[in-house]
């Protein structure tokens, strides 16, 4: 059974619509990266798989479970799913440490001195071990940012949503990133990323969409749709594409 | 006596007054004195009722907490309340104590005017907005322009020394009281007869609505106007009154 | 699954109809029963017919009802002279608090000391000080009327008040959106203008609102120096009749223009947040 | 070129220490002149001899003043308890207006309703109907006491004014901080707790004080039911002075504790942005 | 004669030195590259050319005139420095259009008319042609980053500042994007680029400095950098750095 699966999943924002019937398997410890161009839908599906957007139609299922049920409690959902936004979104009225230690303090229940070690060492392993005390308008852009994957990762949940999570790091920090990501999925956890970086999609992903106005165009392994894309548009897309 | 058991507290008689209580009515706004028309007439209805001195107890009110609902802090009230049929309605009112003439009082600027109610039409007027001037002032005088109204009499004196309005009309006393002593350069053009409107501007003590006390306080001022009593008061303390002009 | 074409609706279409029904029940039995319980036990208490009679009494307030619309037209005339002017002034203090060269710093005092002080007194005694203590220096006629003086403290107190609200919006705009205006070159003035306040400001609309409101209602205590405007027209008629009744009409004729006031910009509010979101 | 290590400065810090200077004369000079001509040219105004005798009256101040400091004490008593409970009740309210579940719908028309009706009375009205109304009504004697009557009719009434400035501060933050906080699995209540209030209250700061150094002067308004505080307490000097000193006197002991009050809660906002930025 | 050139600048922040002197040279119709890993201060040291911060000490010359000097006004050189932001900063109270007119109206005195063709074209260009009349907060990230950089090319300044400009662009975009920057050099706009695109640095730059802690540690042509290091913290940087 997959760990998460879209079935027909139809968003709409006013008139537009957004996605237009996504479905999409991601299998238990399985990378899945979406790419396609900017518009294309690639956050919003993110944001409806974390039931932070209500669907218009279609189903999505978490370890078999509906979970787009509409009604149903997204808290629950959203714990065993961790995400990280393309524009950072930390809270700006606390530090780095606080930042991260607010979830898992008021859904775990855990202390402030249970959680100061090993958070801390998420932040060592970041590079970011003398700015935890810092406030998010203190730091520059990598570094928010890397704020905004400690916050996640310290959830510890069973899958992960990334939004082109690499977009505002230097190229230094994106390898850095991307190795802990390689780290993640050998450790086992299931994730989906929208993501620009097409050399790790090919390399890392175990599966590869191609979105194009809000459908799912073509997917498949990397090497099939890197190598050989079969729909025009994909063609097109990747070929102008650099590296 | 009459007043057993009928009051706040049994034994003792609680007035009300003002906050604060104006001259000329009560002199230094210490009514416990006695001093003053309304403290004297006071204390004589108190003695009428079979109370001592020492028995009466002062305390004070707003108008607004004079007529709101429900129980009172006071067996009677007296602050120069005019008797009218729709206040009769809420509350209940003694037989009068005074009656008051109202007076015109004009500015520095206004003093040269002919004391005519034609001439008088043309001056700005003010007034206290919670006195019966008001409706008088509607009545006899029918000024082509809007008067003013305000709050207490020191508020229409301030206006008066400003230059903001010509005239402002009170009850004899106060006027007397404000040319003489607050607005410099202020004249009492004239006083009109108490008869001139239909309701002459008497002043009654004002009680709860249904209050048993008030045959016994109507008794007491009959037999201290018959006696005479009352009028000795008046001429003791608003003897300036007389002497001041008709308007007609 | 897919769209249930029969029905011709999706499985959330369903589901959030329930939802509205089940809530507009909810909102209507509970309003039903509050209402109820006001209508039925507040009349079983025992001094019930004396406050109805000196709160809620039809004959005063038929009779002084047409009155005192005519007084509020008072009212309405001195708001909507003072009303461009406070903003103006409050805009202009604003902006002084704002100001950025070190050069201009004396503004800066200036706009501090005049909100400190203006919020500081209360509006009665700046009305009390100016409405009678200007004219009373001495001005000849036309010039000391309580009108213009009157509307002149209320002008002065709020113009403050709503400096400082409008010194808030600013200061909540973030600093990179002056960076970005400045990196093209606008003036200073330009970027305030185009920039940072049309965001400041539609930010503290519903705080502005609150203060509007407030000063359509605070128009009252020029009564102090005279006009005769609808809350002296309701004290002159619960004198004279003994009866709170007026103050009830006056309430009416407030609500009447203040609720939907703020209902309209409530909602152009929300539209604009929509719009871009 | 390099700091210069002779004198020890940058151009840049010579520069400033020169601008520095310069405004401080230029805000000395100006303050100064103005000073001088309302010092020097108000007294040569014909009425200023009056105008001084009635709002500057040396001997009428000196022996009000301590009266007024001891009415001034009832004043503080009712802020200190109305303050609480109208920040508590106005948070209340705004919460109820920003529920988002469709089923809890009824407390949002609630709470609308709540800011329309109290927004919409004059305080005064609210204050006469709950201050003698509700007493009126016949409750035993410590029940009736205008204190806790009039209180309420503050309480709510700043409460309506409290709850719409808190949730302009709630709408003002940014729909993604609600998306983070949600995907990190905190619940609606912790999300409003932990991210949403705390950015929103900083927001807020500023309007929030103008309505509380309000509620400080409208506290005046409860002796319109009986208890005699600095307001009334300086209206019964001037009626029976025929002066209006008090009132200097009263807005005197308003100055030092509300300007004091802002300038406190500037600082700490001031100290606030710049920790973060 | 150097169009841009600082002399030791210094950018302090309370204690914290972020430029700690900087020099450097920028020729007419050069283009600079900044790399260096995120908080090394290449920001700032835009920000400070742009005279969005005052320097410590230091001097910045533009066209020989020395910018620097305190208490000139700012605008007249602002004018002539175009500067697209790493965090977009759109006005978000205005549509797309709105956001490119303002500066032109208001700085050149132009009218919206006059505007129009020529902006909408550069719209076009930036494949946004159906999001002109959008508000930003409708738009995606990448189309955010287009509208902002068609905002300072319609100024049409001497020098261009950009601060990671393509963090936010999908692949096809940072194509499309860099290729107008080649177009731009080509017709002989100077610019000074803060960049984490590798590639493009090594391949387009005229020159790249290397910047850390504030510094700059090593300058050269992208061959001599790219190609041979001398310091030991900037071969570390590079090879530590993907592709
Ligand atoms: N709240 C919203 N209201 C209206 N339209 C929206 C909203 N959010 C997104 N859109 C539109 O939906 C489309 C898809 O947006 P989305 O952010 O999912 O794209 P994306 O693939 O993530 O692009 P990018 O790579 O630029 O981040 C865009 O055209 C955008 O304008
Ligand atoms: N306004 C500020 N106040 C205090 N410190 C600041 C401020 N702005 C930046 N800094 C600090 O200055 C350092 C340099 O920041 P800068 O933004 O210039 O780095 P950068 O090289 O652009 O990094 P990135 O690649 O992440 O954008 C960082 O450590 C940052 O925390
Ligand atoms: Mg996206
Ligand atoms: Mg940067």
């Amino acid at each position: 059974m997959a760990k998460l699966s879209l079935r027909g999943v139809v968003k709409r924002f006013g008139e537009n619509t957004v996605c237009d019937g996504i479905d999409l398997e991601v299998e238990e410890g399985q990378m899945v990266c979406l790419i396609g161009a900017s518009g294309a839908g690639k956050s919003t599906v993110l944001r409806c798989v974390n039931l932070l957007e209500p669907i218009e139609d279609g189903e999505i299922f978490l370890d078999g479970v509906d979970i787009s049920v509409p009604g149903l409690n997204p808290q629950p959902v959203r714990r065993r799913i961790g995400m990280v936004f393309q524009s950072y979104n930390l809270f700006p009225h606390m530090t780095a440490m606080e930042n991260v230690m607010l979830a898992p303090r008021r859904v775990y229940g855990k202390s402030r001195e249970e959680l100061r070690p090993e958070i801390a060492e998420l932040f060592t392993r970041f590079g970011l071990a003398d700015r935890m005390e810092h406030y998010p308008d203190q730091l520059s852009g990598g570094q928010q940012q890397r704020v905004a994957i400690v916050r996640a990762l310290a959830m510890k949940p069973e899958v992960m949503l990334f939004d082109e999570i690499t977009s505002a790091l230097d190229p230094q920090l994106v390898g850095e990133v991307l190795d802990v990501l390689r780290l993640l999925k050998e450790s086992g956890m299931t994730m989906v990323l929208a993501t620009h970086e097409m050399g790790f999609a090919r390399e890392a992903a175990d599966k590869v969409c191609f979105l194009k106005d809000g459908r799912i165009l073509e997917e498949g392994s990397p090497e099939t749709l890197f190598g050989a894309p079969k729909h025009p548009e994909t063609k097109e897309f990747l070929a102008r594409s650099l590296k | 006596h009459c007043a057993d058991g009928k009051t706040l507290t049994d034994g003792k008689l609680t007035i009300a007054t003002g906050n604060p209580a104006y001259y000329p009515w009560v002199m230094d706004n210490a009514p416990e004195s006695g001093n003053g028309f309304e403290p004297a007439v006071a204390y004589a209805v108190a003695s009428k009722m079979g109370f001592e001195a020492a028995d009466v107890i002062w305390v004070r009110s707003s108008f607004d907490e004079a007529i709101q609902p429900g129980p009172k802090s006071f067996d009677f009230n007296m602050q120069q309340f005019s008797i009218t049929e729709a206040r009769e309605k809420v509350v209940d009112f003694s037989v009068p104590y005074y009656s008051a003439p109202m007076a015109v009082m004009v500015a520095a600027n206004a003093a040269e005017t002919e004391a005519s109610v034609e001439a008088l039409r043309d001056l700005i007027w003010g007034g206290v907005g919670t006195t019966t001037a008001v409706p008088m002032l509607t009545a006899i005088i029918q000024p082509n322009k809007d008067p003013m109204l305000y709050a207490d009499t020191a508020d229409v004196a301030a206006a008066m020394q400003a230059g903001q309005i010509d005239a402002a009309m009170f009850d004899l006393p106060t006027a007397l009281y404000l040319s003489a002593v607050v607005v410099e350069g202020s004249k009492l053009l004239g006083q009109f007869p108490a008869d001139r409107t239909e309701n002459p501007d008497q002043f009654g003590m004002l009680m709860e609505e249904g209050n048993p006390l008030k045959a016994c306080v109507n008794e007491a001022i009959n037999a201290l106007a018959e006696s005479g009593e009352l009028a000795g008061i008046e001429a003791e303390w608003l003897q300036e009154t007389t002497g001041v002009p008709l308007i007609d | 699954m897919k769209k249930d074409d029969a029905a011709g609706k999706t499985r959330r279409q369903i589901y959030e109809e329930k939802l509205r029904r089940r809530s507009l029940l909810i909102a209507g039995t509970s309003t039903v029963f509050a209402f109820l319980a006001v209508v039925v036990l507040v009349p079983l208490a025992p001094g019930w017919e004396k406050v109805k009679a000196s709160f809620f009494n039809r004959e005063v307030f038929v009779e002084t009802f047409p009155k005192l619309l005519d007084a509020f037209l008072i009212d309405v005339m001195i708001f909507v002279w003072c009303a461009p002017a406070i903003t103006a002034l409050g805009l202009l203090i604003a902006l002084a608090r704002d100001v950025q060269s070190p050069a201009l710093f004396p503004l800066r005092i200036f706009g501090a000391f005049y909100t400190d002080i203006f919020r500081g007194v209360p509006v009665v005694l700046t009305v009390y000080l100016i409405g009678f203590g200007i004219p009373g220096l001495g001005l000849p006629r036309p010039f000391n009327s309580p009108y213009i003086w009157g509307s002149l403290a209320l002008i002065l107190t709020y113009s403050a008040y709503v400096a400082e609200i409008f010194r808030s919006g600013i200061e909540a705009v973030h600093k990179s959106q002056r960076s970005a205006a400045q990196s093209l070159g606008l003036t200073d003035g330009d970027t305030m203008r185009f920039v940072i306040l049309p965001q400041a400001i539609r930010q503290v609309i519903p705080s502005q609102m609150n203060m509007f409101i407030a000063l359509q209602k605070d128009v009252a205590l020029l009564s102090f120096i005279g006009p005769v405007e609808i809350f002296r027209q309701a004290g002159v008629f619960k004198s004279l009749m003994a009866n709170f009744t007026p103050y009830v009409g006056a309430a009416l004729i407030f609500l009447a223009v203040t609720v939907p006031a703020t209902r309209y910009a409530d909602y152009l509010l929300a539209k604009q947040n929509k719009e871009r979101s």
